[in-house]
């Protein structure tokens, strides 16, 4: 049997030979979030497990902190944060097999971190020395989309393809929730579901689209109601709970891994920054929404759970906290240092081969940089400067970086 | 040119009086867009028009252009005059078929019984260190869209005029706003804001006779400031700024290629395909006998836009644009 | 109060603040599709509308029939029928005010006839002499809209324009069960849903996208499904039961007019003939379901309520064949006088006034043209010819004209 | 040019089996899109496929065109060939963002890490008296974003050649297809068929001396007529078929204007904004001193695509070519 015969077998069939339709209960989210922490499920959770996500937090919270001050010191262009969202970010990634593929939005440069990508690479895109700063192949990470939900339908066709070809690999997408919206989500889950595709979303719910709250994105009683639409179970989780992140997406990939196809996640959680460093959140929501949130931080909420169990002690956390802070440092270090580029790329990978127009252009920037290089060479003072290595651009004026 | 000087304004600012004086006169008119309301649009064009104009006339709209574009198509089928803001030039590409099989064609397909007074707002261009798919130069695609205008403003006045004029127009426009001037200032009165200018009007914005510069948009300024560099090599550099690329000014262009006999089409967009082959073709098919050179072209690269530390490399510069008017074969002056 | 703040006052809280999502059920549609003809609900129907329904369906299909006729003698470039469909068709359109507009695809020129257009102007886009062959503020009739789906955000923004103006408009959108796949169906929804827009979307599920059955379309319990996914009532209705579409029409289009937003409804139902008459559709499905869906016909379901009620006798069924063979008689004497097309209409409706190139082109064209006559005078035998008037062009292969 | 012509072969047969042949030889090429399966596509260029090598390599999709481009991304990144197909011109707007921001741009975002080996099939131009949506000549959207190959053949042989030439490409590559020689028939022999031609090189179809017609696709059989048609006023025109648009050939052409000294592009296209500006000003730039008369260009008026029964007043016809012709200056022959 193909993959493609496996599909439901409709017919159009007058009545009276109508079925009833499947039944849609299954595929409804429950009327709340699911929550594992604080709850009686805890105790079924696995206590390394929770210790594992307890120590990614701490070092993605770190890691958010120390991506944003370099933004600040004009080593990052611009730096969409994910604190607050760390549980997501974190499970995410650590509920993958190392053969699986996720597929990250722009904001989640720390869930590709927590599955094992160099934090300096990871964040290329957004200090501007390259686009992509990874071999997508490496870890099995998609580059960091920033065309909303456009990733959405890649991580459907290469979860089909690896259906195709026998392979047991699943792919999990994030996308936020404005990112929704878009067609993109829309031909996304249907292809997902027509084709039965190993494929799991995930839905950070964070309630704004840069400025723009839910409540202008959607009217539906939750996102993961939509799911129902394409025939794929919708599941509505607390996106602070790790624990509880972690079981939705395990079930449902495992329910993706044994031929189910794909389900729809939504995660209720919360920016508790501002969209990015170049925005400006007090002109859209107050104080006080944000401070509410702060009661519910994914990391107090794990730490609680692992204390109370005796799970984790006072040095345990100071362990894991150094551990983020070597991370911070390193990364600081790293990042301080300054990439050193060649103009040249610009032509190298536009085709597999370059055209001879290319090679002309190539060969005009190379004729000017050799120009500027003697022209360097004239004035002493320039002389032990390195070649062809720029500083990130001057900006100026609000959100030339929003993205 | 008239106008009393009060004090500088920014690109952005006069942009955001031209929606606010819109609105305020012709109730028709709709702002819409992403972030448009209370954070005023990420570049703040619109700061301030939702709380003046309230909800329904500057709106919020959910995060899908294709969405945005379509249901302002619907709304200027019943008399509205949207001004949709498309947040980058990338993020204009998701509503291409409702720009391409409605907004541009709509009025023809109904013979003149349904004109789109749209006008479409698109920030492009790059230079200002964005990361990838934020500075793209997408005009070679809406040029090449017959029964589209596209106009680009190049100063402070003209980014009021033109935005006005586009508002006015009862076909539907793209309004290519150059993200890196949009904190240029110039001495402009807000209170006495330039007249709207008719859609389709090129202006020489430096006298020259050695060569004529033609350019539009972001490449103004780098052509005059190149203008004023070649005047060291001894050329004496006419600009021209287009201004609006649909209609084109032939007139304007040929008539300054006829006296400087010299010309280089200068912009950010790449060169294959880009508007440039469609200017240097009508500048030879007009002027070809007044040609001492083949008018020249200095674009972006034919790549991807690149990432910010590589983008000056991509800019057409001043140094890549006296190169090229230094290849304009000034052994055969007469 | 603006039409903006009326929306639900969505605000992003953490637990325990988190209220119990809005109860999906209202909003999920029936397991069976509603009917009306042969069961008790007939009882409650208004005579009146039954028998104009009835009138309207028999023209329809007669309608239908002609068109195609008119396609095999060459007077039509192509044509989209909608025989079997008609129930949906006619019922979209009675349904309406005069002040509602109605936004059709390209397979309902017959659901634009029957709301009052001249069936010579609804063919003028299948005959090929221009696009939209009627002013749409006439009879409040969007253009035929071939892209698929594209025509239903327009029907949310004109809807929400008229709202805005305080105008008491609906709009009625018609779409394909294959349109259902495209961005723009769900970007249209959603904007729909946030807005509370008064648009009803009535998706004629056929069976067949073309050639691509509904199982590879959607893998959902039902397209109606689709709308708990943005917040908006679904609603599965019999497409062949004209009473039972108007019913559920009316109720939604009663529910947008009273600012209770928009409904998605689908109406079950089959295309009786190929996709167009370029079509081969016994390449795709077997005669036994085309036979299957003959018992359920519109028409017959339709005659025997009323037959069986006593609300139509012999004499009235053949009154009303006798009116659809007067419309059918009309249409083909007035299709088969050749259109008098002026090429200069090329050149007037590009934008309101033609720009200077546009006038060289006229120019050039009007210069080829007259190069043209003059050729003609010169030839005697073709002096009587009229100017300027072109048939339909010569076509070849399969499907040139497929849509 | 060395096959045994056996019988003639159509166009769309050709194609087919271009996608037939790629199939069989290599089992990671896929054909998806709409009606593609048991109907064979609507040009039944994909007949028999499905059939032969089932449902997983030969898909019929959902219906929607940024689903299936994108889902063709994600396909190809695990190492598939995806060979899509967009069912007219019109319909593959949807999916240009897909196209422009990814499938364009996928391998130099990623340092060459993810090269995207995709071929998109669009049927295109007018002429076979379709309804509105279905004649776009959508060409100078591709021209203009680099990254993509853009191909279109004129003959059956290379419908073949150059299907097979994308299909075996690491890049992806835009097939445009005129509909309307889908039908057009040649002496070629499905059994040996042509070599896989290697993208980029131009051909010159007719050798002539006085003036080159420069064109492509859906043109290139008008141009020969015209050339035909020609002799009779004394010219003998050369006929250069571009076949790839992207790369371009520049060599050829150029070599060809700058024996015949004379050239005119012709394209279905609109003008303004469409690939002849782009061919014109590249062979100006090269052939200024070898030109008798500037490029001229024959192209589609810069309107919407006419209703069919008006179509051919808006194709460049034989009529339209020689009037051209007529204007490259012959009074300044020397
Ligand atoms: C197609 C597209 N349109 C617009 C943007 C600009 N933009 C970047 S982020 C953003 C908001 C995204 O909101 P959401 O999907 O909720 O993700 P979040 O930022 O909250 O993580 C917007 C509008 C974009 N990147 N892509
Ligand atoms: C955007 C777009 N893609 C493809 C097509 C070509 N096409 C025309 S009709 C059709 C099938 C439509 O199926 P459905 O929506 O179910 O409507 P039906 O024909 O059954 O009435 C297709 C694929 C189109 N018109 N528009
Ligand atoms: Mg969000
Ligand atoms: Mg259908």
């Amino acid at each position: 049997m193909t993959v493609m015969e496996q599909r439901g077998a409709y017919r159009p069939t007058p009545p009276p030979a109508w079925q009833p339709r499947t039944d849609p209960a299954p595929l409804l989210p429950d009327a709340l979030p699911h929550r594992v922490l604080g709850t009686a499920a805890a105790d079924r959770a696995d206590p390394d497990l929770l210790r594992r996500l307890y120590a990614e937090l701490v070092r993605g919270r770190r890691y958010n902190a120390q991506a944003t001050a370099l933004t600040k010191q004009g080593r990052l262009a611009v730096y969409p944060s994910s604190t607050g969202q760390e549980a997501c970010e974190v499970a995410a990634a650590l509920v993958l097999e190392e053969r699986d593929w996720l597929f990250p939005s722009y904001r989640d440069t720390l869930s590709a971190v927590a599955r094992g990508l160099d934090p300096v690479q990871a964040l290329t895109l957004l200090r501007g020395d390259w686009h992509t700063g990874y071999d997508p192949n490496e870890h099995r990470v998609a580059p960091l989309c920033t065309p909303l939900a456009t990733q959405l339908p890649h991580a459907v066709g290469l979860a089909h393809a690896a259906r195709l070809k026998g392979d047991d690999v699943v792919a999990l997408a994030l996308v936020g929730d404005g990112g929704t919206s878009e067609g993109d989500f829309h031909e996304a889950l249907n292809f997902a579901a027509v084709w039965r595709a190993p494929v799991v979303f995930l839905v950070q719910n964070n309630g704004f689209a840069i400025s723009v709250p839910l409540a202008k994105q959607t009217a539906a009683p939750s996102l993961a109601h939509k799911a129902v639409g394409y025939g794929m179970p919708g599941r509505l989780v607390d996106g602070n709970d790790a624990a509880a992140v972690h079981e939705v997406l395990g079930e449902a990939i495992a329910h993706a891994r044994a031929g189910g196809g794909p389900t729809l996640v939504e995660a209720v959680t919360y920016r508790m920054e501002a969209h990015t460093n170049a925005d400006d959140d007090k002109r859209y929501r107050a104080d006080a929404e944000v401070e509410a949130w702060r009661a519910h931080d994914p990391i107090a909420l794990l730490e609680r759970e692992l204390t109370e169990r005796g799970l984790l002690d006072e040095d345990g956390i100071r362990a894991v906290r150094e551990d983020a802070e070597a991370m911070a440092a390193d990364l600081r270090e790293r990042m301080n240092q300054d990439p050193v580029l060649d103009p040249m790329d610009l032509f190298a990978h536009v085709y597999a081969r370059p055209t001879t127009q290319l090679q002309e252009q190539e060969a005009q920037l190379r004729a000017e940089l050799d120009a500027e290089i003697r022209h360097h060479e004239d004035e002493p003072d320039h002389r032990d400067e390195p070649d062809h290595r720029d500083g990130p651009d001057h900006r100026d004026g609000p959100e030339v970086n929003a993205r | 040119m008239t106008t009393v000087a009060v004090k500088p304004a920014t690109m952005a600012q006069a942009l955001g009086r031209a929606l606010r004086d819109a609105l305020a006169e012709d109730p028709t008119v709709h702002v819409m867009g992403e972030d448009v309301g209370a954070l005023g649009g990420v570049f703040r064009v619109t700061d301030g028009l939702a709380k003046e104009f309230g909800e329904d006339r500057v709106t919020d709209t959910a995060l899908a252009e294709a969405g945005i574009l379509g249901t302002a198509v619907g709304m200027a089928m019943y008399g509205l005059r949207p001004v949709v803001e498309m947040q980058f030039d990338a993020f204009a590409y998701p509503a291409f078929e409702q720009l391409i099989s409605h907004v541009a064609k709509m009025r023809n397909r109904t013979r003149g019984a349904t004109p789109l007074p749209i006008t479409v707002r698109v920030p492009y261009g790059g230079g200002i260190g964005g990361v990838e798919h934020h500075s793209d130069s997408s005009e070679a695609y809406y040029m090449a869209t017959p029964g589209l205008h596209v106009v680009t403003p190049a100063t402070v006045a003209d980014a009021y005029g033109l935005l006005r004029a586009a508002i006015a127009s009862d076909d539907p426009v793209v309004v290519l706003e150059p993200k890196r001037l949009y904190w240029s200032k110039d001495s402009w009165n807000p209170d006495e804001p330039q007249a709207v200018e008719p859609i389709g009007r090129a202006v020489v914005r430096r006298r020259g006779r050695s060569a004529t510069l033609i350019t539009y948009g972001p490449s103004v300024p780098v052509c005059l400031e190149a203008a004023e560099a070649a005047r060291a090599e001894g050329w004496d550099l006419e600009v021209v700024d287009l201004r609006s690329l649909v209609p084109f000014d032939d007139e304007t262009v040929a008539a300054s290629v006829r006296r400087t006999g010299r010309a280089v089409v200068v912009h950010e967009s790449g060169g294959f395909g880009g508007p440039g082959g469609e200017i240097a073709a009508r500048v030879t098919e007009r002027c070809f006998h007044h040609l001492e050179a083949p008018v020249l072209r200095v674009a972006g690269f034919d790549i991807p836009y690149p990432p910010p530390m590589l983008e000056r490399h991509h800019l057409p510069g001043v140094d890549r644009i006296l190169d090229a008017v230094a290849r304009l074969q000034w052994e055969a002056q007469s």
